[in-house]
């Protein structure tokens, strides 16, 4: 059984092709560290595979809500509270997994705490708490742990952790070693080319010749 | 031994927790004397039949609502020069207990109109100019939710007081001129001017007298309050620090 | 959804007072346009249907900005999107929240402003069934405009050229039911097309909304 | 006793009313106010002298 | 400084046409006041005057929060503090810029929407005048507003709730200005008034709202 | 000579002391990392140094106009391209920098790009760019290097370098290695403590006394 597959997949920008022919499958219990330099165009694809923007060509298939995605904004409220923020996402996902979240991302001290009066860290685990509580199988991630200390990321590490032990995937994008074992995709080789140079076409281009 | 040492919240909080009762019990009687006297004892008038009444009510009310915001006004200045937090507190507990007193007078107002003008509202430029310092006490009192941080809330509503000040100086003249009005001028003032006889003036001076113990008793109440919950506030971060 | 209507509604109260700033504006309305026009009763008598609506209109118009564009700019609205909420309720759900917040009050408080503006005694019952009608469908209507602008920065003045055109039978329909309850005429059309404006905005701009947001969000 | 008012008694008594109930009204959300404060504050204090004991 | 000037100028033209859109809005309230009120051309007239100021105070209202929102949210506004410009220069610049993309534009165009509304023929210089004159203390006094509400999240309503009451004595001096023009009658007390107010704000608020931005960013 | 020095300081984030007792000095040439766990008062020290808000007790020194800011979000306006972008603050600045800027900052094949279709590093990129062209001499970072990718953070660590090379200082918070040969001060020593046990106070405090 897959829970993500992406095949021949190209992925554009405002327009822009910025990868094409990316293929991988991920089985449950199994993580994906996709790397490669600024602007490479990670972030385009993780959002194609969430289903935020249509791909340019081929296909994303994963099983109906079983995907959530963690951006580099972390949706959080600054006048809710801690505790009313991941509230809100768990009803919305319909669990109620929020004391075991906030625990597991040592945000009991802040569960009073507005948003806003976070320190930068501090609302950074708080936008990943809320993958523990939707629930889902799949975590699409956008450099989870940029402005995280050391030992935040570690807690991170184990909570990915224990989603694979549990069955479920994740789809990482980083520049940081996480500690976590691994595959690695780089995505260089995967850059769009020239159309000349068999890269793909728009839809605008594909119409005009 | 200087004024500004009640400044200091202690100091503060120990004088007037020995004047609150007495303030109060003040207030209370004398307003009781003057509306008593003002509606059971003292006859019609001419032009005004029985709603002279309402003058015991509308005309202290609205005195107040004026000499709170100037209070407010003062209180900021004080607040941005001395950095007495005490003086930015008073202001903000100042302004619901203004804004009532305003509301009072526009609904006394409004009341009064009914019978005498045959409208519930005109555009007169008192009135007018008495509406838009509603609106100052509501965008005063808004500013003051709306910031978190009491310090910033302090600055900033105090810079507000000062140049709203000035602006709704600017609009009684404006209103002034824009529209001669129906209201009546100003027939009262501290040395009783004639058109204004003795049975209707000693009740509505006891009026005043009692709208402005009233005024100072809860400033001083919610003063206390607003201190209060400021240190209720610090010792709670304080407490998450830790 | 209820989730997320609680949410919007502590939302909008928190940011400093949700529910008394669209009143307030309002009521700045009531007095800024006597203090343009002049102060003269019959005049002002004339004009208040009008001018009521328009400031209602107004006052929607300035608090559309937050129905998504504050969820966009944090990253909440691509959470929702790949949430199990269908992106069709929770526009439904937020145009609600927009509505308690802004349109209620509206109604509840209008007839004192009907006082400020000399509008005739016979008027004030269909002023307030007029907005009570009106003013989800302003809602709803705005909120489809929020979603075509949710993407721009700071797309206020835009969104309110949009949004105006749209706005424009309601306040036609609505005005004109006050205007006639008002001259105690009989007010019938005026306010079953008004109705249907409303009925037929409810039902279809929730799928538009839906769609341009998605659009926006790729 | 009862002063007569004539005919614009209502008048003078809903302006009565009204200002006694605005009056009332300040006067008692700042007692609560004040109250409610007090309490909460003196809680916490009573928690620090604990920890800090 | 200049170069402040012209980086404001360039984000409004460039986040969809700055000056186009304080006009279409002035232009809208134009239209819908008379689909509110009616269309007798004598009430029209007689509240011309009026009206074409509220709309000019309205559209300039709903583009204010563009003069710190965004540089603050972006944090701009804190670099912008750490520089050698200082901040009341910043501040007087960001209003210029501000009455540039909106208030002239609006003097410019006033007298084709008084065709709109009827105004006397006499009225349209005193019209040009007189929002020459105010328009200026429109943008000076909402860099104020704007400056107070600046870290609030979508401001909006509170700043408007801020920024009309201060808009008030600008706003009657200038009716006046042009409903005396328009009745052919002396203008000049309301017109030295008008550049009173306009001449003190300029000179004061700017350190007022300086200091404002330097207290909010703290 | 010390281009920066802080003594004795207490800093307060909404009102409470976060950190107390923090003092150091900066010669030229030399450059200081802050360490310290998420949520310990980096930020908040950063801000206070750059005299975006008042210490609570203690003394922040600097020449005047030596200090220049980069904070979490770069003030990169996403509606002017990359050019105009740091043409604006070399203006302010007075300073005519931006070709080299650009070219340090590997930004030169995006100059004409509009900021708001740069990726999440690119912009970063740009917003370091602008401390090349204020001309100061102290840099104030807060973690400068987030979503960069590693040939990026060497570069920046150049960059760094050269600054300290010509008589500038650096004052830098991060949670990554930088690959800079600068001292380190962990913060977690100087965490605010309680007044009973010699904490500053805040003003409000003071008075209540
Ligand atoms: C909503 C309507 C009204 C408002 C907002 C209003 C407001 C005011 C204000 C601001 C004052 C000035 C107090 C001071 O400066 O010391 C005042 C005084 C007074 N008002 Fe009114 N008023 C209203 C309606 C009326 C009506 C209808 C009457 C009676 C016909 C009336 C009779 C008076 C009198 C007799 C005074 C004392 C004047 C003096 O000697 O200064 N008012 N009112
Ligand atoms: N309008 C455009 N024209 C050309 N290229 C564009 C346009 N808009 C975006 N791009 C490019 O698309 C690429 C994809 O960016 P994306 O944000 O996916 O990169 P990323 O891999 O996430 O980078 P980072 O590690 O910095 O976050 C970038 O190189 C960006 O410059
Ligand atoms: N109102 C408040 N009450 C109590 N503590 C607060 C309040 N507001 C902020 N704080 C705390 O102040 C501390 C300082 O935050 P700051 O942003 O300076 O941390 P930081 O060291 O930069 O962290 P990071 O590495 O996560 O960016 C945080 O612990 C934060 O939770
Ligand atoms: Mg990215
Ligand atoms: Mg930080």
């Amino acid at each position: 059984m897959t829970l993500l597959s992406v095949q021949d997949l190209a992925v554009a920008r405002a327009g822009v092709p910025v990868l094409q022919g990316v293929g991988f499958a991920l089985e449950p219990g199994r993580a994906l560290v996709l790397r490669g330099p600024n602007g490479i165009g990670k972030t385009t694809l993780l959002r194609t595979v969430a289903g935020l923007q249509p791909p340019l060509a081929g296909h994303v298939e994963a099983a109906p809500d079983s995907v959530t995605y963690a951006a580099h904004s972390d949706g959080v409220k600054s006048t809710l509270t801690v505790a009313e923020n991941l509230t809100f996402w768990a009803q919305v996902f319909g669990t109620d997994a929020v004391a075991t979240a906030m625990a597991r991302m040592n945000l009991r001290d802040l569960a009073d705490r507005r948003a806003a009066n976070l320190s930068a860290g501090q609302k950074r685990r708080l936008g990943l708490a809320r993958l523990l509580v939707s629930g889902r199988a799949v975590w699409v991630m956008d450099e989870p742990t940029a402005s995280l200390d050391v030992d935040s990321v570690q807690l991170f590490g184990a909570v990915v952790r224990d989603l694979l032990a549990a069955g479920g995937a994740a789809l990482i994008a980083t520049h940081i070693d996480l500690g976590l074992e691994a595959e690695v995709l780089d995505l260089t080789p995967f850059k769009a080319r020239k159309v000349s140079q068999g890269g793909v076409r728009s839809a605008f281009d594909e119409a005009f010749t | 031994m200087s004024i500004w040492e009640y400044a200091n919240p202690k100091k503060f909080m120990q004088t007037t927790g020995f004047l609150l009762p007495w303030v109060s019990g003040l207030a209370g009687l004398t307003l009781a004397v003057g509306l008593i006297w003002g509606y059971f004892f003292t006859p019609d008038a001419d032009k005004f039949a029985s709603t002279v009444k309402i003058i015991y009510l509308h005309v202290p009310a609205a005195m107040m609502a004026i000499s709170a915001w100037t209070m407010m006004l003062v209180t900021s200045l004080i607040w941005l020069i001395r950095r007495h937090h005490v003086s930015a507190l008073a202001a903000k507990a100042a302004a619901p207990v203004g804004l009532v007193f305003t509301v009072i007078g526009l609904v006394t107002g409004a009341i009064w109109g009914q019978p005498m003008w045959g409208t519930w509202w005109a555009w007169d430029p008192r009135l007018t100019a008495f509406l838009i310092l509603a609106l100052f006490y509501l965008g005063y009192i808004a500013l003051w939710a709306a910031v978190e941080n009491p310090d910033t809330a302090a600055d900033l509503t105090s810079v507000l007081a000062i140049v709203g000040s000035v602006f709704a100086f600017l609009s009684r003249y404006a209103v002034l001129f824009w529209n001669q009005g129906l209201h009546q001028g100003a027939s009262l003032s501290l040395d009783k001017e004639e058109n204004v006889a003795d049975v209707y003036w000693f009740p509505l001076l006891v009026c005043i007298t009692g709208f402005v113990l009233l005024f100072v008793a809860l400033v001083l109440a919610r003063t206390r309050t607003e201190i209060r919950a400021r240190r209720l506030q610090a010792l709670i971060a304080r407490e998450r620090v830790a | 959804m209820i989730a997320l209507l609680i949410r919007d509604l502590r939302l909008a109260i928190r940011a400093g007072g949700g529910f008394g700033l669209g009143l307030a504006f309002f009521l700045l309305v009531a007095v800024i346009v006597p203090l343009g026009v002049g102060p003269e009763p019959a005049t002002l008598a004339k004009i208040a249907p009008g001018i009521l609506w328009v400031g209602a209109l107004l006052s929607c118009l300035l608090s559309l900005d937050r129905i998504f564009a504050l969820d966009f700019e944090d990253g909440s609205l691509d959470l929702l999107a790949t949430s199990p909420v269908p992106m069709e309720g929770a526009v439904a759900v937020k145009a609600l929240a927009h509505w308690l917040v802004t349109g209620l009050p509206l109604v509840l408080a209008a007839p004192v402003l009907g006082v400020l503006l000399n509008l005739p005694v016979q008027g004030y019952l269909w002023l307030v069934i007029s907005l009570a009608l009106g003013t989800p469908a302003l809602s709803i209507i705005g909120a489809f405009g929020a979603a075509l602008t949710v993407g721009l920065k700071r797309g206020g003045l835009l969104m309110s050229l949009l949004v105006l055109p749209l706005y424009m039978p309601t306040l036609i329909f609505g005005a004109e039911v006050v205007k006639r309850g008002a001259a105690g005429m009989a007010v019938g059309t005026p306010l079953a097309l008004l109705a249907a404006i409303t009925a037929g905005a409810l039902a279809l701009l929730p799928f538009a909304a839906a769609a341009a947001i998605r659009v926006n969000l790729r | 006793m009862m002063p007569d008012l004539g005919k614009y008694a209502e008048a003078v008594i809903w302006s009565y009313v009204s200002t006694i109930g605005l009056l009332l009204g300040v006067v008692v959300l700042s007692v609560w106010q004040g109250r409610r404060v007090k309490r909460s504050l003196e809680e916490v204090e009573a928690r620090h002298e604990e920890s800090d004991a």
